[in-house]
């Protein structure tokens, strides 16, 4: 108990044993596990097309069946999950990056914000999606310009969400308490104010992750996302779409599997915020 | 036991026998009250004191039906209002004895109306709620009255002000008029004045009493301030720890208290008295020269909105000495510590160090400055991280100074011992200690830094009295063995008067009275001075005036 | 009032100025719209005369001064490919658009902040599970997917709706709406989780707040609580949440006027950008910031509105 | 009498209008709509008269003399006359590959009188009547001259023809749709209609040609019969749209080749071994199946004028066995010294016509151990890209793709794939002397068994050398509501002679 004390904060042992929290992580984790372990799972490249076994239901040798290139949907539907999840994650890493750095600068300096900030409401007066596409086609179909096409317009909501913590905790007590000791000024916006961000961020980085995956999708569709050799459930999802009356488990699989993973991800999300805001954790009954 | 029935035949207002209301696993203790019995009178005022956490919230809420659901319930006892038993009475019938039968006034004024209804409806709801059939005309009759009734100024205009446009007192009086709008039988005040600056508080307390003598109702009255209870009480209840562990008229147990416990609580009281030992010259350290300061009105579009807080002060600080800065809320006494501690920069005049003007201090002189010049700061939950232990904490600053690690880890544990706590609390966070032990890391963390001078802003007031003794103490005590010299900002006169050595008044940003603490408390000259000297609840220097008469 | 407006509207000039200058940049890097002008089986020498006649041999900055200087006189240009006016085609395009963002956000609002009260009403009770599953759901799928599922059922199964296009309110009102109901329930879908989650939440915090349990302690009934009390209190955040959503929304409509096939703005952007159509991506992105700005400031005049703490 | 109105789903978004300075089949087709041709193929793709009543051509082939038509008019009421029809042959010409050739050929070319004008040739030409009666991108069309003297690089911006329907402007949106009525005044042929020619008479009153930019929407909005036709549908929409209560899938005279283009600047396709190692790893079959599907839709051909048109041969083509000849291929790389440089295959993305191609191809080219890295971008992104001559680490790249209507490929002459003026020429840049030679003898070759000849030569030389690889070749399917008269038998979806029942 002791040990247990130690290595997790109370707040960390709470939010674990929350339920939503609790099963959000397993079907995300449970996804990852599949995604991982997709070469071993499947006996198909995802790759291989055998155009002459095209849009085959569903059967003992093709689980998901194929798609209209012949490949085999459920080694695409699990290496894309490896993809999907792999961009969601490092598009939250990187709007999370970018705009905590942003956000703490603005948040510290009055005339850095005045300037930053009015960039990041031009970004934000964007449509993401038109932002994105024309990223995409400024960059070529690439993992890199995808992932920048989709971080790009959500950084400026981090940083707005960066800069509204350090507004209200550079006023606290103990932040003004550090400047007192003549702790440097960028010293205590890292030990003192930057952990406040954790909780929300936590929040908005699950939030990021999922729509990451969802624009991706929506990339997909408008025919400028990733490189459509590589599964992705985006992809496939786009790819499937003209013969989903047909033979509907072209996106019923890769569908399914997007859904339930934005799903965990949303609960999960949702499930760190009831716990972690005090006011909200304080209503469990 | 049953209680004495101070006000004779008539029958109580409200009952309560035997309550017990059980905390969830995991709290302080089992119970949050438990064997309390109480009857309170018509037109009786009785007070419950105690510590805090001691219970008294419990079981106001507990009368009033609103115990957090699902986390506090009321586990055995009878609690009759006016005969009616209310722990059977379902959710409807509490619903309609709140607010017609009974009433609560909350301790925080400002939280406690909701901010975007203008306080006419706010007042009116309560009556539009239980007498649904009442014209609106006759609502707005009745809440005018009612607003005259708790003499808010210009009451046709009140009704249609929101909560934000008034100021605490104000909007206590809005809160006591709700809860006088159905001429309740009982009305429960949790402490409704703590977060008032006196002649406020004093002001309420009066009007509450007239009003309850107006109205006839009876009152169940919170505090844990002994003057007050002086002030208002018929009856008191002494709680600590969910019991009642004294309970009488209240004449007869400030004068002469029973149980140890009260007694304590009461030695902890301030008496007022000046501080002992004269006023020696001290050299000065710091001269504050005309200090203005103007918040706001420099921004590109607000224009216009300036306020003065601080506007042409003038003071002194000697080696050694204490400074208390007295002066109601908003007055600017914080704003002069946090220029002397160069969180803001004066728009006027100067501050002095040794005779230099810290304005041009830069680098490592700024450095220097600003480590010999410590702020204790009002709050001492909020100014510690929470997410730090304390010996992070405290050798933060040290650290910072150049200080090698192991000798600011020895300097910390010494400190923690200093300050009266057991080296284990090196490795704990804030939230894992009392607010009296959190007050003494803070000023453990300004000591880490062996600074010339410590600015405390209201270090003591959110304790209550007894941990409030205890720190005041220490700060004394500190200060006699390590000579740092002091400036103690705070409300409270009587706090002010036993520790400094120089006091200086202020009001509305202005530098009304300044002199040595004697000359000030007990001769003042300004009228000022002896408003708040009056307004000191429980009859303020009256023993320390016989004293130094 | 008048103040804030002025003050919101000197605000924005800098935010259009960004807008506009990374809008440039975007779109004049992606290269040179004469190629797609001239066709898949142009020869090089068509190709070069185009670009020379568009002016895109020019310096870019030189290309940038001409087309501020343009801007500022109100010159937005002539589609590259289309040769009309920009604004015009704009304004060709806006009908739909507009319409349809409406009748989202009307019907989305109407059903979430309920959705979203009786969540917190009932916290933590089946009936907040339930919804807050539902509102999670519509976050889940992506849009054109659940448009198909849509017009699967309701137009080609139950045959209830037509599968596409649009129908203007001020020709045919019924054949309007018949043509709205499944893009707007499209677009619904995924804004109402935003909004009914954070209307949750926000109640739930009002709900602990103080002045309640003043409310509860006048007796005042838990519906006029809720509804009264704690909806106006939370409405602050969910109409930031809106505001936001609003945002969103317009890259929800791209998809969804492909789907349905509304002649909209959306679409519009998305072709242009595709052809490299320029004038009219540079015009209607500086729209869509314009549109933001002003969306901005009704929500800091609903602020006023709704809270008399907030001054400007 | 109620108007009938024939809602037409486009191949594509219609934006511009100035068939002369676009190649885009969209505009193209609506170049059919509104204007008239001097002459125009018929079904078996032989060249017609259409405005010309009468022609004559000189015994040495050297001067051509037309005659207009009687009764034709502009839109705006304007007789057609010579002059216009000479203006617009010019500024066609001007943009045109064949149109270049015959007007370098060209020594005179002016009218004779209203109805009659003349083209002298300095040198042999024997395509002029083929070049008038162009089918497709770009078509001769004739406009009034004062529009025709638009300069051939600036779009027109009135849209008036003599044709079988009339423009209307008011109604256009760009990308939306664009809506076209009867011209009332329009004199149609007397024969009856055959591919391009013949009589083209508008049975119904309106037309509104719009664009879907979703072609499963476009799919269900025929099957709720909520429009007429679908210009054209994907492989993969005809499993969903047949058998259709009230639907009709209808397969087209026109059809289309995907084409396979290598970089000739660069490595490794500098070197012909290379290139021919690529054409023996290439077979159609798998290609068709993954971009068609249905065997049915699609042809096997090695055709590089198309097949079934009047030059078709087999002659040099490889592509054309079922399985791929992998280890022929592989050997020839051996033999080229290929060392795995890298090659950068582009792949447009939002072009669904050609989604299956690059990824064939790499899965191809990676079979005979090629480094193969696959790019992809949307359709103007590479269009740009193609245009690029750069080695491949500075943005070059080493195959690309087109799409052509057959119609496109059918001469020598105007078959683009076949340019051989190396950098300065078509996206591949291939550069021949030899090829060069042939297409000059072709072009100056009137007799029709000496240019079955010469084609067939030059595509022997095209193959050795791997100008360009045809991918296969599949009909255009398009769909329409059974009330609905079928599309004419014409290898451009024209809608003339369609009525509404
Ligand atoms: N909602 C709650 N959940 C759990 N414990 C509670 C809750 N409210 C009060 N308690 C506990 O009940 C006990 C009595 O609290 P109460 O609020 O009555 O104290 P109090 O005497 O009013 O103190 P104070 O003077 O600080 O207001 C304390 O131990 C407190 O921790
Ligand atoms: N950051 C600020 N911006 C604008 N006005 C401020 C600011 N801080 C304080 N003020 C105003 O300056 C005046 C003086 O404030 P100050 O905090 O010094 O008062 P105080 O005497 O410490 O009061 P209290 O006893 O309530 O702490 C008040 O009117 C206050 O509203
Ligand atoms: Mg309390
Ligand atoms: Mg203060």
């Amino acid at each position: 108990m002791a040990a247990m004390s130690l290595a997790l904060s109370p707040t960390a042992r709470r939010v674990l044993a929350s339920r939503p929290v609790l099963l959000g992580l397993a079907i995300v984790a449970l996804m990852v596990l599949a995604a991982i372990l997709a070469p071993y799972l499947t006996s198909f490249d995802p790759t291989i097309m055998k155009p002459r076994f095209r849009l085959k239901a569903p059967d003992a040798t093709y689980w998901f069946g194929t798609d209209a290139l012949g490949r085999d949907l459920f080694s695409r539907v699990l290496h894309g999950g490896q993809v999907s999840l792999f961009l969601g994650l490092v598009v939250c890493v990187v709007a999370v990056g970018i705009g905590t750095v942003l956000g703490l600068l603005a948040g510290a300096t009055r005339l850095l914000d005045a300037v930053l900030m009015r960039i990041m409401d031009g970004i934000m007066a964007i449509p993401s999606i038109l932002l994105a596409v024309a990223m995409v086609s400024l960059f070529g179909a690439s993992f890199v310009s995808v992932v920048i096409a989709i971080a790009f317009p959500d950084i400026p909501r981090v940083v707005r969400l960066v800069r509204s913590v350090v507004l209200s905790v550079r006023e606290e007590p103990y932040v003004e308490a550090a400047l007192g000791l003549g702790v440097p000024r960028w010293l205590v916006l890292l030990r003192h104010v930057l952990p406040n961000c954790v909780a929300p961020l936590t929040v908005q980085a699950t939030y990021i992750f999922a729509s990451a995956i969802l624009v991706e999708a929506v990339l997909g569709f408008l025919g400028v996302g990733y490189p459509p050799d590589v599964p992705t459930w985006g992809n496939i999802l786009a790819e499937g779409r003209n013969y989903f009356q047909q033979a509907p488990w072209t996106i019923f699989f890769a569908g399914g599997f997007l859904a339930v993973t934005v799903l965990s991800v949303n609960i999960l999300g949702d499930g760190l915020r009831d716990q972690l805001d005090p006011k909200l954790a304080g209503r469990r009954s | 036991m049953t209680t004495a029935q101070a006000a004779g035949t008539a029958s109580p207002v409200l009952s309560i026998r035997n309550l017990a209301v059980a905390l969830p696993k995991g709290g302080d203790r089992a119970h949050a009250v438990r064997g309390l019995n109480l009857d309170i009178g018509p037109q009786e005022i009785v007070c419950i004191v105690g510590e805090s956490g001691s219970g008294k919230s419990v079981t106001a809420s507990a009368v009033m039906g609103l115990l957090p659901p699902g986390t506090l319930r009321v586990e055995s006892g009878a609690i009759e209002l006016e005969g009616e038993d209310l722990i059977a009475a379902t959710p409807a019938r509490m619903r309609e004895l709140r607010g017609d039968r009974m009433a609560m006034i909350f301790q925080e004024p400002m939280t406690a109306l909701n901010p975007l209804m203008t306080v006419g409806a706010q007042i009116g709801e309560a009556i539009r709620v239980h007498r649904p059939g009442l014209a609106a005309s006759a609502v707005r009759e009745r809440v005018l009255e009612l607003v005259r009734d708790v003499r808010l100024p210009d009451p046709e205009r009140m009704i249609g002000a929101y909560p934000h446009q008034m100021s605490g007192g104000q909007r206590q009086r809005v809160m006591i008029a709700m809860a006088l709008a159905l001429e309740p039988a009982l009305i429960i005040a949790d402490e409704p004045t703590t977060a008032l600056d006196i002649t406020t508080q004093a002001q309420i307390l009066r009007l509450l009493r007239e009003l309850q003598d107006r109205h006839h109702s009876a009152v169940l009255f919170i505090t844990h301030d002994f003057g007050v209870v002086h002030d208002i009480a018929d009856r008191v209840l002494v709680m600590r720890q969910g019991e009642v562990v004294e309970q009488g008229a209240a004449a007869e147990v400030l004068a002469a208290p029973q149980h140890p416990y009260t007694r304590m609580l009461l030695d902890a009281v301030p008496q007022g008295e000046v501080k002992a030992e004269p006023l020696a010259a001290a050299a000065p350290l710091i001269e504050i020269e005309a200090l203005e300061l103007v918040y706001g009105g420099r921004s590109l579009f607000g224009g216009g909105r300036a306020v003065r807080a601080v506007d042409g002060v003038s003071l002194t600080l000697g080696e050694g000495e204490t400074l208390g800065v007295v002066g109601e809320s908003g007055s600017g006494k914080s704003t002069v510590g946090r220029c002397l501690t160069g969180f803001n920069t004066p728009t006027g005049g100067r501050i002095l160090y040794r005779g230099r003007d810290i304005a041009g201090f830069r680098g490592r002189e700024l450095q220097a400055y600003r480590r010999g010049v410590q702020m204790i700061f009002q709050d001492p939950y909020r100014s510690l991280n929470p997410r730090r232990r304390i010996r992070d904490t405290l050798i933060e600053g040290p650290l910072q100074h150049g200080t090698p690690r192991a000798e600011a880890l020895s300097r910390a544990a010494g400190l923690v011992e200093m300050v009266g706590l057991k080296p284990d609390a090196l490795d704990r966070y804030p939230h894992e200690f009392s607010g009296g032990q959190r007050q003494r890391i803070c000023i453990a963390r300004a000591l880490a830094m062996e600074p010339e001078v410590i600015v405390a802003d209201e270090a003591v007031s959110a304790l209550d009295v007894s941990v409030q003794a205890q720190v005041l103490e220490l700060i004394d005590d500190l200060q006699k063995r390590l000579g740092f010299a002091m400036v103690f900002i705070t409300h409270d006169l009587r706090i002010a008067a036993a520790i400094s050595d120089r006091i200086a008044v202020m009001q509305r940003g202005r530098l009304v009275e300044y002199g040595a603490v004697d000359e000030v408390f007990l001769r003042p000259r300004g009228d000022y001075t002896r408003d708040l000297l009056a307004a000191i609840p429980g009859g303020g220097f009256a023993r320390a005036e016989a004293a130094a008469g | 009032m008048l103040r804030l407006i002025a003050l919101r509207l000197a605000m924005s000039v800098p935010v259009v100025l960004v807008v506009v200058t990374l809008v440039f940049l975007l779109v004049r890097l992606t290269g040179d719209p004469a190629t797609v002008l001239a066709g898949d089986l142009a020869s090089p020498e068509v190709v070069a005369a185009i670009t020379a006649q568009l002016g895109l041999d020019k310096p870019l900055l030189h290309q940038y001064g001409i087309w501020i200087l343009d801007l500022l006189r109100g010159d937005f240009g002539v589609s590259i490919a289309s040769h009309q006016s920009v604004i015009g085609e704009i304004a060709g395009r806006l009908e739909p658009t507009l319409v349809l963002a409406a009748a989202s956000i009307i019907v989305t609002v109407a059903l979430a902040v309920p959705m979203g009260v009786i969540a917190a009403r009932r916290h933590n009770s089946w009936a907040d599970r339930l919804l807050m599953l539902f509102s999670v759901l519509g976050f889940s799928i992506p849009g054109f997917v659940l448009a198909y599922i849509f017009i699967l059922c309701f137009s080609l199964w139950l045959d209830l709706l037509p599968v596409q296009g649009y129908v203007s309110p001020f020709d045919d009102p019924w054949g309007s709406l018949r043509h709205l109901v499944l893009p707007t329930l499209t677009l619904s879908v995924f804004f109402m989780s935003l909004i009914a989650r954070v209307a949750r939440a926000s109640i739930l915090e009002i709900l602990s707040e103080d002045f309640v349990r003043t409310a509860r302690a006048k007796g005042v009934p838990e519906r006029v609580i809720l509804w009264k009390h704690a909806l106006r209190n939370a409405a602050i955040p969910i109409v930031t949440v809106i505001g936001i959503g609003i945002g969103m929304l317009i890259s929800g409509v791209v998809v969804t006027e492909s789907v349905f096939n509304l002649p909209g703005v959306g679409r519009l952007t998305i072709d242009a950008i595709l052809a490299r159509d320029y004038p009219v991506v540079q015009g209607v992105i500086i729209f869509f910031s314009l549109a933001y700005v002003s969306v901005n400031l009704l929500i800091d005049i609903a602020y006023i509105l709704i809270d008399p703490r907030i001054r400007y | 009498q109620e108007t009938t109105t024939l809602k037409v789903v486009g191949h594509a978004a219609l934006k511009m209008l100035d068939p002369i300075t676009t190649t885009a089949y969209i505009t193209r087709n609506h170049g059919y709509f509104i204007y008239d041709t001097l002459f125009a193929v018929d079904a078996n793709f032989e060249p017609q008269p259409q405005m010309v009543k009468d022609w004559s051509v000189s015994d040495d082939g050297m001067t051509y003399t037309f005659t207009l038509r009687d009764g034709l008019a502009f839109h705006d009421g304007a007789p057609v006359t010579a002059e216009d029809a000479v203006a617009s042959v010019r500024r066609w010409a001007a943009r045109d590959l064949t149109g270049i050739r015959m007007m370098k050929a060209a020594k005179e070319f002016v009218t004779v009188d209203d109805k009659t004008f003349r083209l002298v040739l300095s040198e042999p030409f024997g395509a002029v009547i083929d070049a008038l009666a162009k089918p497709s991108s770009l078509v001769p069309f004739i406009m009034p001259k004062r529009i025709a003297e638009t300069s051939p690089t600036e779009q027109i911006r009135e849209y008036i023809g003599s044709g079988p329907f009339r423009f209307v402007a008011d109604e256009f949106q760009p990308g939306v749709k664009a809506v076209y009525v009867r011209n009332e005044a329009y004199v149609p042929r007397d024969e009856a209609p055959s591919g391009l020619a013949g009589g083209k008479v508008a049975k119904v009153d309106r037309v509104e040609y719009l664009s879907f930019p979703d072609q499963q929407t476009a799919a269900n909005a025929l099957t709720k019969g909520e429009v007429d036709i679908l210009e054209n549908i994907y492989a993969d929409t005809v499993g969903q749209l047949t058998g259709v209560d009230g639907v009709e899938v209808q397969k087209l005279k026109s059809s289309n080749v995907p084409t396979m283009r290598l970089n000739w600047l660069q490595p490794p396709f500098d070197n012909v071994k290379v290139r021919q190692a690529v054409l023996h790893a290439i077979s159609q079959t798998d290609f068709m199946d993954a971009q068609i599907g249905d065997p049915e839709l699609y042809t096997i051909c090695g055709a590089m004028f198309g097949c079934g048109t009047p030059l078709a041969t087999e002659e040099g083509a490889v592509q054309t066995a079922v399985t791929p000849d992998f280890e022929g291929a592989k050997a020839l790389l051996k033999d080229a010294g290929y060392k795995g440089e890298k090659v950068v295959v582009l792949h447009p993305t939002d072009l669904a016509s050609l989604s299956a191609v690059a990824p064939m191809t790499v899965q191809a080219l990676r079979q005979i151990g090629m480094n193969v890295e696959m790019q992809s971008m949307d359709w103007a992104t590479f269009l740009q890209r193609r245009n690029k001559k750069d080695p491949v680490d500075q943005g070059g790249w080493s195959v690309a793709y087109g799409n052509w209507n057959m119609l496109d490929l059918t001469s020598p002459l105007s078959n683009l794939n076949l340019d051989t003026r190396g950098s300065n020429g078509y996206v591949g840049w291939s550069e021949d002397k030899t090829l060069a030679t042939l297409k000059d003898e072709f072009a100056a070759a009137s007799d029709p068994a000496e240019k079955k000849r010469l084609a067939a030569a030059i595509q022997k030389r095209a193959y050795e050398l791997v100008f360009y690889i045809p991918l296969g070749t599949y009909a255009n399917v398009s769909a329409h509501r059974a009330g609905v008269d079928p599309l004419i038998d014409s290898p451009v979806q024209v809608y003339w002679g369609i009525a509404k029942h």
